[in-house]
């Protein structure tokens, strides 16, 4: 409850909140506003925005409004971002806290493989699993979830250096009780708050990894995300640049509006920072 | 000679994650549908079974995967790279054509993005939570949240199409046939626009970083120390404070550097620079698995590189890490 | 309000005491005279004026490190970790004179030679982390006066340090203060260290000084209830008369021997012997004291017998049997009450949970493990309903009564309480000794006491083991060991206690 | 509707161009440097090795071949100065050009033509392999005549428009004895051409100069040509609008930017010089997919879809709808009148319902998926309509995307695959490039041939009787015959027929002169001021 007034409090976890906000309302009205397929055909090709009062951004390559992308776009970025950065998180958590708490042998090896998928940048790694796996939304949220988890395994990791070596959780050892109770119920309740704070971090990362894919042609082209029309509108960039702008726009705020609710929210679980 | 043994030491405790990589990447590969021939045919514009056929069996590509990946590692126990199908040369000198694009890129990016962000992270933790903190702070929100791509079209439609300020894309213009510093000053125009592309989601963080790093150094003890002995505010940021806010950064730098591979893969592409990046993204697509590992051992030998020299810095800033 | 209507003088060549607990506005004083208030923190009313001038803005600047010197706390983070400390001292000179950089080198390293390092010209060109902690604190004493400062602000200088180490440096700020006649105003929480070195004395209380006066007074005769309250609560040094204790050997351990350090492949540390064939015994129904400055090994030894470490040779009986290695079979004979009261309770659940998850993990219904809980919490002196709150609703001394419970709730054969009181005010402190005692009295219990303060255990240990370096030097029965000390360390140990000719010796 | 179409920017381009006999007047200026557009990089640059625009846009001023097109079409000699057939069509004899020297300065002889013909064209050279299939010998009575021997008959017809793609020559005395695939001749090449290769830069440019030995005295005009590796389209836009591209050929730059740039005078966008490069949009039904195996849903599916108006809205005037496999640029073999399916959507949903594919769940029938090949921006964009056209008949269609080895592997290979979409590309002569789209017995993972489980023994039959038909009347018929019959059985739908736009900078002159002038050997090609 304090957190969550400290949040309120927050001028800029308050803007986040309402552009993170507006993105989810655009979600949710989304199949109001617009109930025909975003994808069908809607009109001519490259009508400007404005130009015909039907489509008030304009139709993109296709044919398609720009408008209804758009806000079919926000569901996808919405979901790409919370279901990649589920996976990234779990996994994450899961190497980070075995590593962490059990140290030793267990540690080298699971911190070997998170030195490998670091040494590799990610980017590349997405491209390959998205060659390899096919482009369908699904494996590409995987694909993300996969790529972006060994930032969530190191911040685990360190958290749970520290925390193990808490005297509550020598107390607790002490007590007899097993280790999935001090891993469970003792470490990861304390070590979690940076790592929701860092899942904001994730979150943007997903969604700018996706959009990268669209644009490189290489995501879902069965679904309105909105990196797909920045791709689509390359080909007429340098006449129809408003195909690329408008969606990036959208995704630049999106992306404005988890970073500051992540700080908002690091702002508030942080009380040490509150104060600056 | 000392220098050298700990070069080595580091690239031996790299090996593991290397292997793993390598190897991993090589199975992974195996799964793609279609391999370098397929790629082969439709760049030729088609070919009967046959020719495929053919094709495979001078590849090497008949051969089981175990057998591949064994040929593999030992060649590359002899530091050879292999060969490129789709380049129709040893995969050593299309990387080495690649490089010198995508380090200047990496170069570039870095030096601007830790520079600049040294110095506006700076100047926004000397002045927290006044204008110029909050003017700062807000824009490496936004540049943190632009997607690079996106930002690299932007910088095109209104550089180089509205301004015509700068080139759109490409790497120097070959049909001037520049020499000297006209030639340099002709690739550095190239090389502007996607550097601030590459460079502006760094700038973001390495701007907060500083500020951040600049905030907690100014609350520490010996601050305090320093302000009781007397000493102006300027000389004790100077003297005290950026050093020791320093420290963060530099280890940003070696955290950043695999990233920033990665990020030059669409700069380059937005901006068809023939780097790395862009012969990585063409080796996946080409299947050109020789090309792409050896795109992914030249790299990850970059990014020990550079985390290496980031060691050396660290200890020469900081005294308490013994070399 | 942090401050309210504090006033006091300070006299050339005189030193005065600022005494008081946590919380009580000791160092923000310190901190407004300085003019170095935390962001957030102003003077709304009041002046402070030097010589007869009044304190303000830009002028203050001008007199920090000139004509008012400053040696903080914590000796490890006061100096800048990446300056070699010759360049840190001499800043002093550069800033606030004109004089060339021979001359000042020359100044630095006779300040250096004044504050009697070892090494002057080494210590120069050295960087702080390659000081120990009593260099570190010398070197801030040599800076704080390199300009002859008028007056010297000591904000607990000496908290942070080992005994010995804090009687040498009490003896030099002493030394320096009469040598140059500067006023030095001292913040403590320690009469033994105002007994020590104070010429006069104000006692704040919660931002007011209570009372005020010269040493003297205020030690022998205190007027105002707090101070006689908290002089009261100071453990004396002398320890009660002998009980008489039980044949019976709860507790046995047999040259245990740790070493730390010289492993991994590649870096090669000098390894540490923390533990070197310590052997002790443990009566029931006693408490041994285990005593020695940082670094003697003592914390390792209760690792050791609490199970968390394990030792590279020796046997630890428990009730005549080795120690099980199982956790489970362990935590029956076994438990410890830590150190800080703010790390050994998980700020995510509730308190009764923590005591009562012990027996449950041992097949207790949960039921009736919270009632026990519950019951324990009485025990300890906190009111039973308390077990559904958190840890930050309670004051520190009451985390460790709930430390306690909780290591209680296991019905041990053996308590290990590693400094239990240390990070306790003193009156706190007084409190939680007592209760220990009396549930020793009621419960039979046998505790290991750790601590590096002689005064407490004095209070609370039937025999006492001084421990240096890993090996144990000297045992016996406290009051034996305190009277009449065979070892030298024991006896440098004891002669380091400050105050201890005039507070409760 | 505000702002022009298209279709109506392409009309009024037409109004600044520059009269073609304003330019013939002109007197060709010596000098200058063309600067050309190189999208798609080649891993070799030997035409005889391979057949693709990409190495005939630079092999293809380098190397030459025996016979060209003339800027009619018909054959017209360069190697080659004349030819004969028997009248079995089994032995065809080629005179050969004399005083042609390579570049390296060694002859050219009948034994280079003996050599590239038997060790290239037969063996590795994609079509080549299958065009000369037959071919038993070619035999060097002498330096300068070359006689080609074949199993069964070859129409002198199907060999010389053939020849012209799939006739380039390579010098003997660099390949012999060697191994051919990794000779460093086929990234440096060696010809008898007009230019001189120099150097190429991989990812960057290749450089070409002036042959100053030239058999066509005084030619060529050009100092130098340059292509320039650019594979962003629009960067290659921006680069023709800077001046430092002066050409960009075979539709490389974005439909947009073509149409832009159609509007400025400094540049023309035409088909000019591609007549001998047209290409159709296909639909490739797998057979295995119980649904499209149904010739009713095969039909549905092509009346569902508005041709006409995906050309106007997305294509503009250089594509038109198409009436089969043979495209109408072919003046020999094209037919008109063979079964078409124009759009109906009612009569879609009809054919959809007596297949028994009734409305489900939100109005969808079935589910398919499509593959479209990631090559062209128009294969994009008609897949995209593709799957908007069918939704509204009930047909839920998934795009799948995948690269160019993805694509190939999937639908030729595994035939994974349930619609494919790509280009059919017709080179001269249905026997060469077309028929095989059609010929059953092809093996698995030969690309672009058929892969859809579909066989008509009939069909078959037509295809081979017409490769061996001497008669060219007797040709013709037999390919009339294929169209009509193809058309009725739809196993390939291709609806639309277009042509290569090229761009040119106006300072080009005698640019797109010939059918095939990009692959051309620019031997006359010129730069005004």
């Amino acid at each position: 409850m304090r957190a969550l007034h400290a949040f309120l409090r927050n001028p800029v976890a308050v803007a986040g909140a309402v552009l993170l906000g507006a993105v989810v309302l655009m979600a949710l009205v989304a199949p109001l506003v617009f109930p025909a397929d975003p994808l069908g055909l809607a009109g001519r090709p490259l009508q400007w925005p404005g130009a015909n009062p039907r489509f008030w951004l304009g139709t993109d390559p296709s044919g398609r409004d720009i408008a209804a992308q758009l806000f079919h776009g926000a569901r996808i970025s919405l979901l790409i971002g919370g279901v990649a950065t589920l996976i990234a998180v779990v996994i994450g958590i899961v190497f980070g806290a075995l590593a962490g708490f059990y140290g030793g042998v267990v540690d080298t090896v699971l911190m070997r493989v998170t030195e490998a998928f670091q040494t590799l940048p990610n980017f590349l790694l997405l491209l390959v699993l998205v060659a390899v796996f096919g482009s369908d939304l699904v494996t590409v949220v995987i694909a993300i979830g996969v790529v972006a988890w060994p930032p969530v395994a190191r911040l685990t990791r360190a958290e749970f250096l520290t925390l193990r070596e808490r005297d509550y959780v020598a107390a607790c050892r002490m007590q007899g009780l097993s280790d999935a109770h001090l891993i469970f119920r003792e470490v990861l309740p304390n070590a979690l708050p940076p790592v929701i704070v860092y899942a904001s971090v994730v979150m943007a990362v997903a969604i700018l990894l996706e959009s990268a894919l669209a644009f490189l042609q290489l995501s879902d082209p069965n679904v309105p995300s909105w990196g797909n029309l920045i791709g689509l509108g390359r080909t007429v960039l340098r006449s129809e640049w408003y195909v690329s702008a408008i969606p990036g726009v959208a995704i630049l705020l999106s992306i404005l509006g988890v970073s500051l609710v992540g700080q908002g929210l690091n702002d508030a679980l942080n009380p040490r920072l509150a104060s600056r | 000679m000392k220098l050298l043994l700990l070069a080595l030491r580091r690239l031996a405790a790299s090996l593991p994650a290397l292997v793993l990589i390598l190897v991993g990447l090589f199975l992974l590969l195996q799964l793609a549908p279609g391999d370098t021939v397929d790629a082969l045919m439709a760049q030729m514009g088609g070919g009967d079974a046959a020719i495929a056929a053919d094709l495979r069996r001078f590849y090497g590509l008949d051969l089981s995967v175990a057998a591949r990946l064994g040929a593999y590692l030992w060649r590359l126990v002899t530091l050879d790279l292999g060969f490129s199908a789709i380049y129709g040369k040893p995969v050593a000198s299309v990387i080495l054509e690649r490089l010198p694009a995508t380090l200047l890129l990496m170069m570039g990016a870095l030096f601007f993005a830790f520079s600049f962000g040294m110095a506006l992270g700076v100047v926004a933790a000397r002045r927290v939570n006044q204008w110029p903190d909050t003017l700062i702070s807000t824009l490496g929100l936004i540049f943190y949240a632009t997607p690079s791509f996106w930002f690299g079209l932007m910088a095109i439609v209104l550089f180089s199409v509205y301004l015509q300020w700068l080139p759109a894309g490409g790497f120097g213009d070959v049909a001037m046939g520049y020499t000297g510093w006209a030639a340099i000053w002709d690739t550095a125009t190239y090389l502007v626009l996607p550097v601030l592309t590459l460079a502006l989601i760094f700038l973001a963080i390495a701007l907060r970083i500083m500020r951040a790093s600049m905030l907690e150094v100014q609350g520490m003890d010996f601050v305090r120390t320093a302000r009781a002995k007397g000493l102006s505010e300027t000389r004790i940021v100077a003297r005290h404070v950026l050093r020791n806010a320093l420290l963060p950064m530099v280890t940003l730098i070696g955290l950043q550097a695999g990233t920033m591979l990665g990020g030059s893969v669409v700069v380059e592409s937005v901006f068809t620079l023939p780097g790395l990046g862009r012969l990585a993204y063409e080796s996946v697509v080409q299947r050109d698995l020789n090309t792409l590992l050896g795109i992914v051992f030249v790299s990850a030998l970059l990014v020990i590189a550079v985390n290496f020299v980031v060691d050396l810095l660290y200890a020469r800033l900081d005294p308490r890490i013994v070399g | 309000m942090a401050l309210d209507n504090v006033s006091f003088d300070l006299a050339a060549g005189e030193i005065l005491c600022v005494v008081g607990e946590s919380g009580s506005g000791k160092s923000v004083t310190a901190s407004a005279i300085m003019g170095l208030l935390a962001p957030g923190l102003a003077v709304v009313a009041g002046e402070i004026s030097l010589g007869g001038v009044v304190l303000r803005g830009d002028a203050w600047r001008a007199l920090r490190g000139c004509r008012i010197g400053m040696v903080f706390q914590e000796p490890m983070t006061a100096l800048n970790p990446l300056m070699r400390v010759g360049a840190q001292i001499a800043e002093m000179w550069r800033v606030h004179t004109d004089l060339g950089s021979e001359e000042i080198a020359a100044r630095s390293l006779r300040a250096l030679e004044e504050v009697g390092l070892p090494d002057p010209p080494g210590a120069l060109r050295a960087y702080p982390h390659e000081l120990s902690g009593g260099q570190r604190q010398r070197v801030m004493i040599a800076m704080a006066l390199a300009l002859e400062p008028e007056v010297l602000i000591c904000d607990e200088p000496t908290t942070a340090l080992d005994v010995t180490t804090q009687a040498q440096v009490l003896a030099l700020i002493r030394a320096m203060q009469a040598r140059r006649g500067t006023a030095v105003l001292f913040i403590t929480h320690d009469f033994g260290v105002v007994a020590e070195i104070a010429d006069r004395v104000a006692v704040m209380q919660r931002g007011v000084i209570v009372e005020q006066g010269s040493a003297m007074e205020v030690l022998e005769s205190p007027r105002h209830p707090y101070t006689r309250a908290l002089l009261a609560a100071v453990p004396k040094l002398q320890a009660p008369p002998p009980r008489a204790l039980s044949e019976e050997r709860v507790l046995e351990i047999e040259g245990l021997v740790k070493t730390y350090g010289a492993r991994g492949l590649l870096q090669r540390r000098q390894p540490v012997r923390a533990l070197d064939d310590v052997s002790l015994v443990l009566r029931a129904g006693s408490t041994l004291g285990i005593v020695g400055e940082s670094g003697s090994g003592k914390s390792t030894l209760a690792r050791c017998v609490a199970g968390m470490l394990r030792a590279d040779a020796g046997v630890i009986r428990i009730a005549g049997a080795p120690m099980p290695k199982g956790r489970r079979a362990a935590a029956r004979l076994v438990q410890m009450v830590f150190q800080d009261p703010y790390a050994s309770l998980n700020p995510r659940r509730r308190v009764g949970e923590q005591v009562a998850q012990g027996p449950m993990a041992m097949g207790m219904a949960r039921a009736q493990a919270m009632a026990e809980a519950r019951a324990l919490f009485e025990l300890v002196g906190l009111d039973a309903a308390a077990v559904t709150r958190f840890a930050h609703e309670f004051s520190g001394g009451q985390r460790q009564r709930i430390g306690i419970a909780r290591a209680l709730a296991m019905k041990p054969r053996v308590l290990v309480a590693d400094e239990p009181v240390s990070a306790l005010d003193v009156s706190v402190q007084a409190q939680v000794l007592a209760l220990l005692r009396d549930l020793q009295a009621r419960l039979g219990l046998s505790i290991l006491f750790i601590t590096h303060d002689l005064r407490v255990a004095a209070q609370i240990c039937d025999e006492v083991a001084v421990m240096q370096r890993g090996a144990v030097v000297e045992q016996g029965r406290v009051g034996t060991v305190f009277s009449d000390p065979r070892h030298p360390y024991t006896r440098s140990l004891l002669a380091s206690v400050p105050g201890r000719m005039v507070v409760g010796a | 509707m505000s702002g022009p179409t298209r279709r109506e920017v392409f009309l009024m381009s037409g109004a600044a161009m520059v009269p073609a006999s304003a330019i013939a007047q002109e007197t060709p200026r010596r000098g200058g440097i063309l600067t050309v557009h190189f999208a798609t990089e080649q891993r070799i640059l030997n035409p005889s090795l391979q057949a693709s625009t990409g190495v005939y846009i630079v092999g293809g001023k380098i190397q030459e071949p025996l016979v060209d097109l003339d800027a009619a079409g018909n054959p017209t000699p360069v190697l080659a100065e004349s030819w004969e057939t028997t009248p079995d069509g089994r032995a065809i004899t080629f005179k050969l050009r004399q005083g042609v020297t390579w570049h390296d300065g060694r002859p050219f002889t009948s034994a280079d033509v003996q050599f590239t013909a038997m060790e290239m064209w037969k063996k590795i050279l994609n079509y080549g392999t299958a065009l000369q299939q037959f071919l038993t010998a070619v035999e060097t009575p002498d330096a300068h005549t070359a006689v080609f021997r074949y199993e069964r008959p070859m129409p002198l017809g199907l060999l010389l428009r053939g020849l012209p793609d799939l006739g380039y020559i390579s010098p003997r005395h660099v390949y012999e004895g060697t191994d051919i695939r990794q000779n460093p001749a086929n990234t440096a090449p060696i010809g008898t051409g007009p230019f001189k290769f120099v150097q190429y830069e991989r990812g960057q440019f290749i450089i070409a100069e002036r042959n100053p030995n030239y058999w066509r005295n005084g030619m060529p005009y050009l100092d130098r040509v340059v292509w320039r590796v650019v594979t962003d389209r629009a960067a290659a836009a921006a680069q023709m609008e800077a001046g430092q591209i002066l050409f960009s050929p075979y539709s490389s730059l974005a439909l947009a930017d073509m149409t832009r740039l159609a509007r400025d005078p400094r540049f023309e966008v035409t088909t000019r010089g591609n007549e001998g490069n047209a290409r159709t949009n296909t639909i490739e039904f797998n057979f295995r997919k119980p649904e499209l195996a149904d010739i009713r849903v095969r039909k549905a599916i092509a009346h569902a879809i508005n041709i006409p108006f995906f050309i106007e809205n997305f294509l503009g005037t250089y594509a038109k709808p198409g009436t089969g496999p043979i495209p109408s640029v072919s003046a020999d073999y094209y037919t008109p009148g063979s079964p078409q399916y124009g759009f109906d959507r009612a009569l879609a949903n009809r054919l959809l319902d007596e297949a028994g594919h009734r409305r489900g769940a939100g109005g969808v029938r079935f589910s398919l998926r499509l593959s479209p090949a990631p090559w062209g921006e128009d294969i994009a964009l008609f897949a995209t309509f593709i799957q908007q056209s069918l939704v509204e008949v009930g047909i839920r269609v998934e795009i799948v995307r995948l690269d160019a080895a993805g694509f190939l592997r999937s639908v030729y290979n595994d035939h994974n695959f349930d619609l494919a979409s790509g280009w059919h590309q017709y080179r001269s002569d249905p026997a060469v490039s077309t028929t095989v789209w059609y010929r059953s017995g092809s093996p698995q993972g030969a690309p672009w041939t058929n892969q859809w489980g579909w066989t008509d023994a009939a069909i078959d039959q037509v295809i081979d009787n017409a490769a061996t038909e001497v008669d060219p009347a007797r040709r013709r018929a037999l390919y009339a015959d294929f169209v009509t019959r193809v058309q009725t059985e739809l196993p390939v739908w291709m609806p639309i027929e277009q042509i290569f736009l090229s761009v040119f900078n106006r300072r080009l002159r005698n640019a797109g002169n010939t059918p095939r002038w990009a692959s051309s050997s620019w031997h006359d090609t010129w730069l005004a001021s």
